[in-house]
């Protein structure tokens, strides 16, 4: 079901949005902005066409099997924006089997709803998350081989 | 609000609305009805028929009522091409119309014509040599717009019209974005058929007007009664009608000043951007344009998050290509003009109007600024 | 002023006029912008669709908002030819049908479609049997109207859409003269595809909608932009559709009472211009009808001279077949009845409607009686 | 060109009708209207098409040369009454001759003019009055051959 804000709700409170205020704080105030350095990272997820469409980058420190630091960019839509955000505020501090389960469903809960036209930018988090994970995995494997 | 987005649609002139109240409430009769209530609906539509005529420069008998310039310009290309069907089957248009003007050549194509789409400059003015090279004996119809609707850039269709006249080619122009804007008479335009719609110029929505000059070959595509000179059938929307004419009559009287007051404030506009934010492209600017729309590109950030952080300061803007639900495509029009995918997904098109002040603008660049810097810090490119 | 000729059109209600003052003055947006104002047009514009689908037994998603009966009408008929052309080429309706019908199924015919036309009987009701011998395997719509506009004879259109459904065969109601007239839901008539018209229910002129109901093949006739899931491009004009809503609303609360009100009333008034006027006939009056229609015929006596005459004592009626203008046409309807042209041509409709009052009535038999005795002073036959 | 009554014309001054106050007046009270007897008949004009459209009579008694008395009926629009009506107030009293230069302008001008529409109606008094005057020459001849 779409989550659609009824103007009524809306009368004279501010624009009539699609999205909750939970989703337009995350896109105003987006959490864990930025970059980890290359000594920091410990993961990192890159997804999204860099051609066309949106794009993000996903960074992750990780200590005693937990996500210490998290941090991303994102190139995109509102949508992806906010949900980028969310994904880290739910993924920080998490241990890693935790943060491999969070869900698409997670976040748009976390977000109150979103529309159903963007749905699909709320994988793109979800998914640079799991790759920041997978490549964290490889990371200690090549690291056991040539340590 | 601020509200920059006047190509999509505008605000009813209080005019307009004071027109439509009275139709609504005192002239509310069938004008094909016999009797007095009938009689006052049908002068009251002819006066407004004939108001429009006298604006635009043409015979009231060549004025036929729409509900949408969608319609008029569905009209223009399915009527031709259905009169014409028995001289040939192709038709000509440009790579950067309307989709009201693309997607009903896509239908064409579907029942059998065959259709090309001139493409255009880089500043977004489609090559006349390629057009008038597409020209064959099989032509039975050219459409090419007045301005496109995303970067206002105007087209040269007096050439185009020559061209097609030479070749006794019906000739359309999608006046949509024009008509009230720039103080043109129909007749300088050299065209049979121009679409305007009702919404774009102060008046209301459900309201249109296809001109079909004398003579020109159309087969209507609603029948039923014969209203319209027997070109439209249904009830006409007589309060819409009322109001399109007042909404014409305005914006024709004032289109040369208030053209001269916002291509000022445009202008003025794009020289604050472009010093205030760096690296942005302004679409089409080393074209002739409309004097209200200004397009802008700013690489690395999403149009979309721009028109939101826009809208949560109470500035209203969009991407140009309205697009009714679902992901915003990036725009076909950019794209023709060789914009990156990327960049044309970053590219927003700002739409002056009426009551837009200068004020209005400074705000506007001191928003934009923050907004493209905030997601500047933001991308991932 | 004494209005009887509600099937031609009627007055705004002024709660809807209410409704659509607040949207032109406020939400004026295009729903399709991507900024506050266009999401809370959109908004409006789901609410407006919901409501109508509530009112009449529907989903939203199968509510398609076009700009007048008769367009909902062409878009039945063309947009199911049009997506089933390759199936067959066979379209069957009545012979009674309004304009917008039977002059789209005469363009269809010039596209190479086939029609039979049902005849009807004295009674002006379809002849079922006729009709259901004509479907075949080439058969791709059947159309058949709710209730005639000029007599207000209903038809079994449930019964025929047994007959269609039996064979697959996509099924078109134009129930323009009975929408808000009686107390249906859209699931009764058993039809895939339902016309209805803002005008005649109290609602803008303008407006409209079609049901379509879940999988029934259609082409769009309007082609542009993605609105009306895609089966009708435009920018809507949303204060027409807040308008139409608020009328169905409106007709279907009332509706059933209000039924019996009118039927009440024309059955008096029937009673009355028997008993008053000698050698008068009521068409249609021993099948099932429409509350508010009546059909007279006054042998003798010229129809458009009876409309002048009650015109004149500010009574306004018509001949049932609105004519754009020039020569009326005796009715078509009527002729099918197997009335002569002579008595076609001596009919009147009288159609009542929410404002009707029985002293209006009273009034309306006494000027009749006046006008008709006076004209067969006059009349040569 | 049509002669509209313009709606600002009407304000409030009764019904807004394509029709002239002149052709109004001829059509709530018509002249002349009613048969002469077979012996007050001097010429008798039927036209229009009895099976279907409008239909006019029209009888003249003739004395001195000139139309001394004029009666007509009529099944039709308001148009063919009024015009009707107005014809025969223009050929009552004249001399043969006069009576057979009058003119479809000659009617339309006595109202004010007429619906573009309408026209064609009015033609139907100009008939019947030179069907009458037909027929009296016929009756002459006839009263010459047989006396
Ligand atoms: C150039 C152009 N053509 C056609 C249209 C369609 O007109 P309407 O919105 O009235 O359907 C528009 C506006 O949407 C337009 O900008
Ligand atoms: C039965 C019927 N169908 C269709 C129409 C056409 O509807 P609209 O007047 O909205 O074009 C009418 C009314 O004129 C009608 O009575």
């Amino acid at each position: 079901m779409e989550r659609e804000t009824r103007p009524e709700e809306n009368a004279g409170h501010g624009p009539a949005l699609p999205y909750t205020r939970a989703l337009l704080e995350h896109f105003v105030n987006p959490r864990n902005v930025g970059e980890l350095s290359e000594e920091e990272t410990d993961g990192f997820g890159l997804v999204g066409d860099p051609g066309c469409g949106d794009q993000m980058k996903l960074w992750i420190s990780v200590s005693d099997d937990r996500i210490e630091r998290i941090a991303f960019k994102s190139f995109g839509c509102p949508g992806a924006i906010a949900t980028s955000s969310a994904l880290t505020t739910l993924a920080e501090g998490r241990t890693l089997e935790e943060a491999r389960r969070i869900t698409d469903d997670d976040v748009i809960e976390l977000l109150g709803g979103i529309p159903e036209h963007k749905r699909h930018c709320s994988l793109l988090g979800v998914r640079a998350l799991q790759a920041a994970l997978e490549d964290r995995k490889l990371r200690l494997q090549q690291k056991a081989i040539r340590p | 609000m601020i509200y920059l987005d006047h190509n999509a649609t505008t605000p009813l002139h209080p005019q307009v609305l004071e027109a439509m109240l009275v139709c609504l409430q005192e002239h509310w009769g069938n004008p094909s009805s016999p009797h007095s209530l009938g009689n006052q609906a049908r002068m009251v539509m002819q006066q407004a028929r004939a108001r429009i005529a006298e604006s635009l420069g043409c015979e009231p008998s060549e004025v036929v009522f729409c509900s949408s310039g969608t319609e008029a310009d569905n009209l223009a290309l399915r009527g031709v091409a259905g009169a014409l069907r028995s001289r040939g089957n192709h038709i000509v248009t440009t790579a950067i119309e309307h989709h009201a003007v693309l997607h009903t050549c896509d239908a064409l194509e579907e029942e059998g014509f065959r259709v090309t789409r001139v493409p255009v400059d880089p500043q977004g003015v489609v090559d006349l040599e390629s057009l008038e090279r597409s020209l064959t004996d099989q032509t039975i119809l050219v459409s090419v717009m007045h301005a496109n609707n995303e970067t206002g850039v105007l087209q040269p269709v007096e050439e185009v019209a020559r061209m097609a006249a030479r070749r006794e080619i019906p000739f359309h122009v999608d006046a949509v974005q024009t008509a009230g804007k720039l103080p043109f008479r129909l007749p300088e335009l050299g065209a049979g058929l121009v679409s305007l719609s009702g919404h774009k110029l102060y008046g209301p929505r459900g309201a249109a007007a296809l001109f079909v000059r004398e003579g020109t070959p159309l087969r209507p595509i609603l029948t039923g009664g014969s209203h319209e000179h027997d070109l439209r059938a249904g009830t006409e929307n007589l309060a819409g009608l009322v109001g399109l004419a007042k909404a014409v009559e305005l914006a024709v009287q004032d289109a040369a000043e208030e053209g001269r007051r916002l291509t000022g404030l445009r202008d003025e506009l794009e020289a604050r951007l472009s010093s205030s934010i760096p690296e942005i492209r302004i679409n089409g600017a080393q074209a002739r344009r409309v004097p209200n729309t200004s397009n802008v590109t700013f690489p690395g950030v999403d149009g979309e998050s721009i028109i939101l952080g826009l809208d949560l300061a109470g500035i209203c803007v969009s991407t140009g290509s309205a697009c009714s639900t679902g992901e915003p495509e990036p725009s076909h029009v950019l794209r023709e003009m060789g914009v990156s995918r990327r960049d044309a997904q970053g590219s927003i098109r700002l739409s002056l109007g009426r009551g837009t002040r200068q004020e209005d603008l400074d705000l506007t660049v001191q928003v934009l600024a923050d907004t493209v810097a905030r997601l500047r810090r933001i991308t991932s490119i």
